[in-house]
């Protein structure tokens, strides 16, 4: 049986359905119809993930095989790393679907409806072995992003964030169109492979524009610096199911993308090169802004949705590589990190269902009746720096060896790691164990704790299930094999291998895979970030009892730099818009230079 | 070759496209973004793309001109609320 | 603030010219294109798939599963606008107001009543020839939608929602939505693969032929017209509402 | 130089959209913009599949064989207007939500009450 058509038409039409039917479907029908569709879809796309561990497996939609080279229709090309975050994806959807369940004080099918699409849609992103498909894709994607960020929920603030969220993404998906019709104008190509081919190794200006106008429109819906703008203010106002997929894979999506356009499509880019220059820089950035954004929020869910952009910069780094080292350390990374974060929102998103409120400042004391929910989340704050045995862990390591001739690239790796985690476990010791003085700006500030035994009574079954599957399945994925991993990172890179398997069914490449690391460097290397995140939790927590001296000088640094990077995020989208142009021409001028 | 018509009309898109941007009343708006989409659907036909310039006749100067023509009608009602 | 924005974008903006200035001084000019994969469509396309329109043997056969995504992304945003417009209940409170009167002309009436018959024949007309000449179910589904509007501007908005009842396109734009994936399914079933051609061709130029061109571009124009007919009927049920 | 036109019309409709975006004090307007630079798309694609004396792809009227313009940035650009169609339409939708919420149509403003 042939599975690759499934992880896209098996949720799409369970969307139709349950949307269609609405109202007239009993709601435990609906809930078992989206439950078991993703699930199916789990089983799917793990079902590709083993079957395209030999190498790329190759459906043509539609029978139409390639003639004369010439890619007529459209196929699924489905390595390991694709199949792997589609199988990311439908995990972080089925527990996205379980948490939604007694989550929305009103039901209605339209948010499952809207997940499924969503699930189809990042499928279908990560599998396609074409460029327009994959902008479909990627528009479908946001599409139901959206509306899952706009989903009325109680909270009645304003969506400006789904505003936000909705304009930058439109243009970026006009850039990227603007770019794949560059690409097709050369080539008269659409198909990765066959485009590959066409391209050769030509360098000028028109392959490159069309190079950082396609990436741009991905690095947007990556949340790269400086287009990470709508990252957080979509977090802050998207429902918390919604949030795990967008921060455990839709953003990781968008650099999957870029990976596969600079990996297998445009083999002219090569490593060094000042357009991969550029990537690595704005992945330095993400990781540094992201860090320094997420220690200065006090709303829980903004501050994890910082945490994923500096975490995007992560990633980014491993792919501006371009080398298979890069690229597994990336993959794992992504893998560790989507359920370590998936986890960690639905945290957030049960202290809002049970305490009203993601206050950080707000719920002070509150927690210490939810003991395990703090242990919850403590774990997922260490794991988040690095402690194994997550995927996550593998990742960072991996990446750093892979750094060894960026100094600062590793260590803004290390930053990034250490100072969300840091951000997380000084949140959980502020909320849940009451360390550290009541801040000044607290409301409430002075009074005792109020009762939290307000409604609504206790947390269930639906929600700590999937949290505590999650955390699980994060610790699970350190034990994932290293050596199909890294095979599949190195067939990404190998755009003449597989367009040999694409266009004329080639027998498989099979690259070697980059050295596994050790497990002593492993877990020296989690010991660094994980010491300096509980490190740099106390000292936030306990810096009222620090000698002057000390602090003087760490005010006087972090001060200023908390304001310019507080005043440059004003959530207001004409900015936004503004930095997007400014970077897109950034990206090309790069390009164009080189 | 390239025809007098044809030079016209990608003149008038991007003639029309400027107008639109600098019409800053979103009513009149509306009825700019119609006509230009009526002169970017005349495009098409000329570059003898017949389906495409169906497709934005009916999308580009009657559904979205009339989106937003009853979204500006929504708005002012709330504002009249209060 | 509004001085900075400028100033990062100006510059931005003339950069962002200039490389993709650069970029499209690399294109053809204009007229001279020659691409392989368009020819080739353009050659054998009539003869494989008995369909006239290369354009929706494109669409509908060549590339299906592009315009499966695309249907969903109708499918999915009209969701979406009637989960971001729907009323809470406790807004209800506010008493509503008369919708939109229906125009006291007995001309407008007429008009409407003329109008009506012509736009619906012409939708369908254009969804079931889309295989043979220029339209199909995207141009014809959005005529087909904007029949109901006809009664929306000549008869008022109670009676708009009447012969376009939400229930209804809801249906109507899911079964056009599914019927593609399902009809995609057929090819597997046919032990094909997915969005394969499984029915017969017909006969080049008729209304029935082209195989799945036909059937999908039919589901298609169901799809689009019920989601239009959503689309604008969530904007409009607002002003019913809310008055 | 004159080929090159068509080209030049994309790129400036391009800027032209994202200066109104970046300089709009209406949401609704800003929408409209958003429009106008989706249209750039439409432009660079038709002028890129575009041969000078070629009829449209459709063999009704003209036997098959005859040189025809590229099929296939149609069958693109088909999809791309109706993908950003239902876009506009959803910002759209979401422009009335935030006006309702935030009682301003002025992305200034409603930047001002983020939550």
């Amino acid at each position: 049986m042939q599975f690759a058509p499934w992880p896209v038409a098996a949720p799409l039409v369970a969307c139709a359905l349950l949307a269609g039917l609405g109202k007239k479907l009993p709601a435990a029908v609906a809930d078992a119809i989206a439950l078991a569709t993703s699930t199916v879809t789990v089983f799917c796309c793990a079902m590709l993930l083993r079957s395209s561990a030999e190498g790329p497996l190759v459906y043509w939609f539609g029978g139409f095989r390639p003639r004369q080279g010439i890619a007529v229709g459209i196929d699924f090309a489905v390595d390991a790393t694709g199949a792997g975050l589609a199988l990311l994806g439908a995990i972080l959807v089925t527990c996205a679907l379980l948490f939604s369940l007694r989550y929305f004080d009103k039901r209605s099918n339209l948010f499952q409806a809207l997940l499924l699409a969503f699930l189809g849609a990042l499928c279908g992103f990560a599998l396609t072995g074409d460029l327009f498909d994959l902008f479909v894709f990627f528009e479908l994607m946001s599409a139901s992003a959206f509306g899952l960020c706009a989903y009325k929920e109680r909270d009645l603030g304003p969506i400006q964030g789904a505003v936000n969220f909705a304009v930058t993404n439109a243009i970026g998906a006009v850039l990227t169109l603007s770019g794949v019709a560059l690409f097709y104008g050369r080539t008269g190509a659409l198909n990765f492979s066959h485009l590959a081919r066409a391209l050769g190794a030509q360098h000028d200006p028109l392959v490159f524009a069309a190079l950082a106008l396609t990436c741009t429109g991905f690095l947007v819906k990556a949340a790269i610096v400086p287009f990470h703008f709508w990252l957080a203010d979509a977090h802050a106002v998207a429902p918390t199911p919604a949030c795990i997929v967008f921060s455990g894979v839709m953003v990781e999506a968008g650099i999957y993308a870029v990976a596969r356009i600079c990996g297998s499509v445009v083999p002219a880019a090569p490593s060094g090169h000042a357009f991969t220059g550029v990537l690595l820089g704005a992945g330095v950035a993400t990781c540094l802004v992201g860090a320094a954004m997420c220690w200065a929020q006090r709303h829980l869910k903004r501050l994890l949705a910082f945490s994923t952009i500096s975490h995007a910069g992560v990633v980014m780094i491993g792919v501006s590589l371009l080398s298979p080292e890069g690229f597994t350390g990336a993959s794992l990374y992504v893998l560790g990190h989507g359920f370590v974060k998936a986890a960690l929102f639905l945290c957030a998103g049960m202290l809002l269902h049970r305490l009203q409120s993601v206050d950080e400042l707000e719920l002070y004391g509150r927690g210490r009746r939810l003991p395990w929910l703090g242990a919850l989340f403590a774990a997922g704050g260490v794991l988040l720096a690095g402690a194994p045995p997550t995927a996550l862990a593998l990742g960072d390591s991996a990446l750093r060896r892979a750094l060894e001739a960026h100094a600062l690239a590793r260590w803004s790796i290390v930053i990034a790691a250490a100072v969300t985690g840091a951000a997380v476990l000084r949140a959980c010791g502020r909320i849940f164990l009451g360390i550290g003085p009541r801040e000044p700006d607290a409301p409430g500030g002075g009074t005792s704790d109020e009762s939290p035994e307000t409604q609504p009574a206790g947390i269930p079954a639906t929600m700590w299930v999937p949290a505590l599957l999650l955390l699980l399945l994060a610790m699970a994925s350190g034990t994932i094999p290293h050596d199909p991993i890294g095979r599949s990172a190195a067939l990404m890179l190998d755009a003449p291998g597989v367009a040999a398997r694409v266009l004329e069914a080639a027998p498989a490449p099979q690259p070697a895979p980059p050295q596994e690391e050790p497990l002593q460097t492993v877990l020296v290397h989690s010991a660094e970030t994980v010491l300096a995140a509980i490190a740099l939790a106390a000292l936030a927590l306990t810096r009222k009892r620090l000698p002057d001296a000390l602090r003087a000088p760490l005010g006087a640094i972090w001060a200023p730099l908390a304001r310019v990077l507080r005043a440059l995020h004003t959530g207001e989208v004409g900015d936004q818009v503004a930095w997007l142009t400014a970077g897109a021409a950034l990206l090309g001028c790069a390009a164009a230079l080189s | 070759m390239i025809g007098f018509l044809q030079i016209l009309l990608f003149v008038l898109v991007a003639a029309g496209g400027t107008a639109v941007v600098l019409t800053r009343d979103p009513v009149l708006q509306a009825i700019t973004v119609s006509l230009y989409g009526v002169v970017l659907a005349l495009l098409f036909f000329v570059h003898q793309a017949p389906d495409v310039a169906l497709s934005q006749i009916v999308i580009g100067s009657v559904a979205l001109p009339l989106m937003i023509l009853l979204t500006l009608a929504k708005v002012k009602r709330n504002e009249a609320r209060g | 603030m509004k001085r900075l924005r400028l100033a990062l974008f100006v510059p931005g903006a003339i950069a962002l010219a200039a490389v993709s200035g650069l970029g499209v001084r690399g294109l053809h000019p204009l007229g001279s294109w020659h691409g392989a994969y368009g020819e080739l469509l353009n050659g054998v396309a009539v003869g494989e798939r008995n369909a006239t329109d290369v354009v929706s043997a494109v669409n509908f056969d060549y590339r299906a599963l592009d315009t499966m995504g695309e249907e969903f992304i109708l499918f999915a945003s009209v969701i979406a606008v009637a989960a971001i417009l729907k009323k809470d209940d406790q807004e209800g409170e506010e008493e509503p107001d008369e919708p939109r009167p229906a125009p006291d002309s007995d001309a407008v009436r007429l008009l409407g009543v003329a109008l009506v018959p012509a736009t619906v024949i012409f939708g369908l007309y254009m969804i079931t020839h889309g295989q043979v000449s220029p339209g199909g179910g995207f141009q014809g589904g959005v005529v087909l939608a904007s029949a109901p509007l006809v009664v929306y501007l000549c008869a008022g908005a109670k009676t708009y929602l009447r012969i376009a009842p939400p229930a209804f396109t809801k249906l109507g734009e899911a079964a056009g939505a599914a019927g593609y994936a399902l009809i995609g399914c057929l090819g597997v079933l046919a032990a094909k693969t997915f969005l394969e051609n499984v029915l017969p061709l017909g006969q080049r130029g008729h209304a029935w032929s082209a195989g799945n061109i036909q059937v999908l571009n039919v589901s298609v124009g169901i799809a689009v017209a019920a989601g239009f007919a959503e689309l604008l009927a969530s904007f409009v049920e607002e002003i019913v509402e809310s008055k | 130089m004159i080929g090159w036109l068509p080209y030049a019309v994309a790129v400036w409709l391009l800027l032209c959209g994202l200066y109104g975006v970046v300089t709009s004090r209406h949401l609704v307007h800003l929408i409209i913009c958003l429009a106008v630079l989706q249209s750039s798309t439409y432009v660079l694609l038709l002028a890129i599949g575009y041969k000078s004396g070629a009829v449209a792809p459709v063999f009704v009227d003209v036997p098959p064989g005859t040189p025809a313009v590229d099929p296939i940035v149609q069958a693109l650009m088909l999809t791309d207007i109706v993908v950003e169609a239902t876009v506009v339409a959803l910002l759209l939708a979401l422009a009335v939500q935030a006006h309702e919420r935030g009682g301003s149509l002025d992305p200034a403003k409603l930047a001002s009450l983020r939550g």
